[in-house]
């Protein structure tokens, strides 16, 4: 391992890497959401890298990785550089993987679950409101438990499907972070914008260094391009991180 | 001649004269390849036969421009080092055939055409004009196309941001897809289409060749639609955005590494169009080796490999000592790479198979001296030389139910049912959603945005083309203005019909002309663009539609405007001179059912000082909104501001015309803007011009409330219009 | 009865997807493996009749799949 | 040889993709079609030996299927 950067003040900086696929496409995104904060700094990493050297974070950034070909995720969940993510996980490593990147974790096993297409069969690019299910976890402990947050989904396949026995033990364990809500925080059909089962827009691996979720928080870190109510992700790993 | 096989020239779209001119350029007759050759670069589509002469007229110069028409796309200079790259471009007749794959098809050769220049591209819009949704036809094209631009953009992670979107019967048959992409590029970084330097190397790189599109170009883009449509389809291309995203990414790497001597992307006439117009533009010629063209299917013919139109490949000219570096970036993207042939200094493009030659033609002779074509212009009896008086037309005796009509018009209603397929929020720049006047994107480090919106309108420019082109360029302004963005320049794509006819040869002088007046009056000069002809089928021609798209540039993306009201009590103002016609209006159409009489002219001078004044009015914070009247006349526009922000408003409009056309009349030149009382003083102060300011009325209420002459003749509640406005599309899709 | 519908990209037209899997296979650990082609296969009860296959094939050539870029075949299996 | 795979969803789990096609069947003339299910049908050449058909499924299980949602089985037929 490399010695860890510090900034001037002798602070660790919070260190996050980005995972570059080819056919990722919101990879600069999150490079450029991560850089925005005090205390934090990025760095791509390439999907054929074998390593992860003194990460505290690793983002595994939307798109369409290899073309989301096949299946969403299916080819990308075999770059190298997942064996040393898959790694990065058992060892405690933060985990964050957005749209195509949730897709690739729930193909690689590191979350539980399978993707559908859109129950529409569209694509859907919107803002949709999100009830914080989990506020008591590394990605999101800056929100309050049921506090409805705005964020945009962008993508075809993000029902999310879990069979009874899954639904189940994500419910005991608390691993559903996020769901699909109305602006006042009510789960309802109506408000669920692909069919995912019980309105799941995130969910954590049991030990919760893992997360998964297909609304975009990366996109919503400046008022100026449409609200800033993403913020609190990373505010949330930047704190834990600091307070591990 | 009446029987017999016609000669292999004829087949392939060459009239006797231009076969004769071929053989005294060469000096003897053509081998197929050669010929096959010339047909592509002499068809219409490459050789801009019957539109070279009058594009001329368009001003392409100005002090911002860095690249007019000419390279795979213009440049504009937007300040602080850096430029934007643009350009349109039409799919039709691909999308008319198979609407998802022309579509995506069309965004990715529009792309390639961006970063060809060196240039991330940043946002892409896409002006679409269909028939009547009441037709099933229709909706497959509609539904088609949208999934394909949307499957291809997103998948490139291009946002697309704006567009337009018509339904209107003279489409039905020939619908129209015109894509526009945007980049950014800094000005030490833009790259030229030009091979030179003797013994430099073209590089292939991207995907495979193979049959697909053998032929598109010329044989979809040159001809009219008959009954063997159905015969030439074979001719379909499916794109593959995963590999253009990887040449993108892999032709950036090259550009900042200084690798590249020239770069150009393979479009309509596949290499042989690619390969002859690097060499014209570096004034060299190229030897190209077809046996190492990589192809993706067994017992391609020779003159095949030269004229594919395989999608996702890339033509470089690369210095011998920057070879290995350019193969090292493709190998990292996992893209093929193949040298196929190297610069020369002879001024020929000359193709050997093996150590076989097999053609030798000048390149200047294929690329420049495709002979151009004049046909007399016939003015057609449909163009009115007067208006229509103001009562023409029943007064409808329900307006309210007139401007609800008008609300759910699939060409006025909320177009959310599109873009929420389109990832449009990608590289987070979107400083304006789609859903407003223009898109506005902002520029990362900067204070500086881009604001960027189509506009055509094939109604008005059929019952005066002239006066509908000089419009459309008035109307693409007026909506940057109205965001409070300065117009900078445009790009445009010319629909039309079949241009050997003196009709239509008419209808694109017209329009050419005016566009050419109102860019030379508005400052807003021609940076490119793209001629589709031929869009005609049966003999029926589509509406003549050049569609213009215009970027400005947002001095302070802190300061951009929106339509939408924004509190109870500010005044609402009509800024301008305009005044309302029924002539070609949507409202004339939809209730009407009628498209008649003679549009009225914008007085581009009027309509400067009106521009200027709204951006004054925005960048000294006094304007609260701003929306021009367009589509669907005053009504809908305060309708449209009404919904946009759920509050309502209060108008008494003076007695003048005829109620209906005072509400749903269109007309250039006029502008409502909506401001707190206390600073209409102030507004008064900038209006150095002297632009007509009319105070006529209050936002407030639930309601849409409009009288004239005291008289009340609109009183809608706000929620009722927003229903059917936002739902209509979305009802007529599914219905 | 029961159709089994298999639909292919045409010959000669691209497969971005079959493309894709193929050169992602090597570094699976599949070696020497070509010729990708990635289709649909669609299965459906409709029913039993003279017409059927008539029917099917002008299921297949309307809505199932798209015959400007594919090719179908499809079976008939009685219940 | 060849390999013919053929992917299925499970059975009981939701196809949104077989749904819409059967929604949209009555629309076009076709009545009383039902249980529509969209899969995937995928060529390829893979090379002779002898653990082939282990080779194929091994494939399948780790890429070309989701084993959540998708069943799958495949032919192999010699050249
Ligand atoms: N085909 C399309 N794709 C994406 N956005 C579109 C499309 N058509 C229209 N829009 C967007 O919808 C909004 C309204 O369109 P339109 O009614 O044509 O505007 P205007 O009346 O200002 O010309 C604009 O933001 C425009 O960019
Ligand atoms: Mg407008």
């Amino acid at each position: 391992m490399t010695a860890s950067p510090q900034t001037h003040t002798g602070v660790h900086a919070v260190r996050f890497g980005v995972v570059v696929f080819p056919g990722s496409n919101c990879d600069a995104d999150s490079y450029d959401a991560v850089s925005t904060f005090a205390g934090a700094e990025a760095r791509y990493l390439w999907h054929k890298d074998e390593e992860l050297d003194g990460l505290d974070c690793v983002i595994l950034p939307g798109g369409f990785s290899y073309g989301d070909y096949l299946r969403c995720g299916a080819i990308a969940r075999f770059s190298p550089i997942m064996k040393a993510v898959r790694r990065f996980a058992e060892d405690g490593g933060l985990v964050i993987g957005i749209c195509n990147g949730f897709q690739i974790l729930l193909e690689a096993g590191l979350l539980p679950g399978a993707m559908h297409r859109n129950e529409g069969l569209r694509f859907v690019c919107q803002l949709v409101n999100l009830r914080v299910e989990n506020a008591a976890m590394p990605f999101t402990h800056r929100y309050d438990e049921g506090q409805v947050i705005q964020v945009p989904i962008a993508h075809m396949e993000g029902n999310y499907f879990i069979d009874e026995a899954g639904l189940s033990e994500l419910e005991a364990n608390k691993q559903i972070v996020i769901r699909y809500a109305n602006e006042s925080g009510e789960i309802t059909g109506e408000a669920n914008p692909n069919g995912s089962q019980g309105n799941i827009a995130g969910i954590c691996n049991r030990t919760s260094n893992v997360f998964g979720l297909m609304p975009h928080p990366e996109r919503v870190c400046d008022s100026l391009v449409g609200g800033a109510d993403g913020r609190g992700v990373f505010e949330s790993v930047i704190d834990f991180v600091k307070n591990r | 001649m009446t029987t017999g096989q016609k000669p292999a020239y004829e087949l392939l779209g060459l009239k006797a004269r231009e076969y004769d001119d071929i053989c005294s350029r060469l000096g003897r007759e053509p081998n197929y390849v050669e010929l096959a050759i010339f047909s592509l670069m002499w068809s219409e589509h490459c050789g801009y036969k019957h539109s070279r002469p009058l594009l001329k007229n368009l001003p392409t110069s100005g002090e911002r421009i860095l690249q007019g028409p000419g390279e795979n796309a213009g440049i504009i200079d937007i300040g602080e080092g850096l430029a934007i790259a643009m350009k349109i471009e039409s799919h039709n007749h691909p999308s008319a055939i198979e609407p998802f794959q022309g579509a995506a098809t069309g965004i990715g050769g529009i792309v390639r055409d961006i970063f060809a220049m060196g240039a991330r591209p940043v946002a892409c819009l896409d002006p679409l004009h269909f028939g009547s949704l009441e037709k099933a036809r229709q909706k497959f094209l509609l539904d088609g196309v949208v999934a394909g631009v949307a499957s291809y953009g997103n998948c490139m992670g291009i946002p697309t941001i704006g567009g337009e979107l018509h339904f209107e019967d003279a489409y039905e048959d020939n619908c129209l897809v015109n894509v526009m992409c945007v980049g950014m590029v800094e000005h030490d970084k833009i790259l030229k289409a030009s091979a030179s330097g003797e013994g430099n190397l073209i590089i292939l790189f991207g995907s495979t060749t193979g049959r697909d599109g053998i032929g598109g170009a010329s044989i979809l883009a040159s001809a009219e639609f008959d009954e063997t449509a159905e015969e030439k389809r074979p001719t379909v291309q499916v794109g593959d955005p995963f590999t253009e995203k990887k040449l993108l990414e892999a032709c950036l790497e090259m550009r900042d590494q200084g690798l590249l001597v020239g770069l150009q992307d393979l479009g309509a006439g596949g290499l042989s169009s690619s390969a002859s117009e690097m060499a014209s533009k570096g004034g060299s010629g190229i030897d190209m080796n077809i046996a190492k063209v990589p192809l993706r299917e067994s017992g391609m013919e020779p003159f095949e490999i030269m004229i594919s139109e395989s999608q996702e490949r890339m033509l470089a000219c690369v210095t011998p000592a920057n070879k290995a570096g350019v193969m090292a970036i493709c190998a990292k993207w996992d893209l093929d790479a193949t040298v196929v042939g190297a610069v020369t200094g002879n001024g020929r493009l000359r193709i050997f198979d093996g150590d076989e030659m097999i053609g030798d033609m000048p390149v200047k002779a294929l690329v420049d001296e495709a002979p151009t074509y004049c046909i007399t212009p016939v003015r057609p009896l449909h163009e009115a030389d007067v208006a229509l008086p103001d009562d023409h037309y029943p007064l409808p005796g329900d307006l309210d139910a007139a401007l609800l009509e008008l609300l759910a018009s699939p060409n006025i209603c909320s177009r959310r049912w599109v873009y929420r397929q389109y990832d449009h929020m990608v590289q987070t720049n979107n400083a304006l959603w789609p859903g407003g006047e223009a898109a506005v994107i902002r520029i990362k480090g900067s204070r500086h945005g881009v604001a960027l919106v189509t506009d055509g309108n094939g109604r008005r420019c059929y019952l005066d083309p002239r006066r509908g082109a000089r419009l459309v360029v008035a109307e693409a302004a007026r909506n940057l203005s109205c965001a409070g963005a300065r117009p900078l320049a445009i790009t445009n794509c010319l629909n039309f019909g079949n241009p050997e006819k003196g009709e239509i040869y008419h209808q694109f002088q017209e329009a050419v002309e005016g566009m050419a007046e109102a860019c030379r009056e508005l400052e807003t000069p021609v940076t490119g663009g793209n001629v589709s002809f031929y869009n005609e089928s049966f003999g029926k021609a589509i509406y003549p539609n050049p569609v213009v798209g215009m970027m400005g540039l947002v001095e302070d993306t802190g300061r951009i405007m929106t339509h939408g009201f924004k509190e109870e009590g500010d005044v609402v103002l009509l800024l301008g001179g305009g005044r309302p016609a029924v002539d070609g209006s949507e409202y004339q159409l939809r209730i009407h059912g009628e498209v008649d009489g003679r549009i009225p002219d914008v007085d581009l001078n009027q309509e400067k000082k009106l521009q200027t004044f709204v951006r004054g009015a925005i960048l000294e914070g006094i304007a609260k909104s701003a929306h021009d009247v367009s589509d669907g006349g005053l009504a809908c526009c305060l309708a449209e501001s009404a919904i946009e922000s759920g509050v309502g408003v209060t108008v008494e409009l003076e007695a003048g015309p005829r109620p209906d056309v005072a509400l749903f009349g269109e007309t250039p030149e006029l502008v409502v803007v909506t401001a707190a009382e206390a600073d209409l003083e102030r507004l008064e102060r900038i209006n150095g011009a002297g632009v007509l300011v009319k105070r006529i009325g209050r936002v407030g209420g639930n309601r849409i409330r409009i009288s004239a002459g005291g008289k009340g003749i609109i009183d809608t509640p706000v929620a009722e219009a927003a229903q059917v406005w936002r739902e209509s599309l979305e009802e007529a899709v599914a219905g | 009865m029961k159709a089994k519908v298999y639909i292919t990209p045409k010959k000669g037209i691209l497969d971005p997807q079959g493309v894709a899997i193929e050169r992602a296979l090597p570094a699976l650990g599949f070696e020497g493996v070509g010729g990708v082609r990635v289709g649909k296969y669609i299965e459906l009860e409709l029913p039993d009749g003279e017409g059927a296959g008539e029917e099917m094939d002008k299921m297949c050539h309307k809505l199932l799949a798209n015959p400007i870029i594919e090719d179908y075949r499809f079976e008939l299996v009685p219940d």
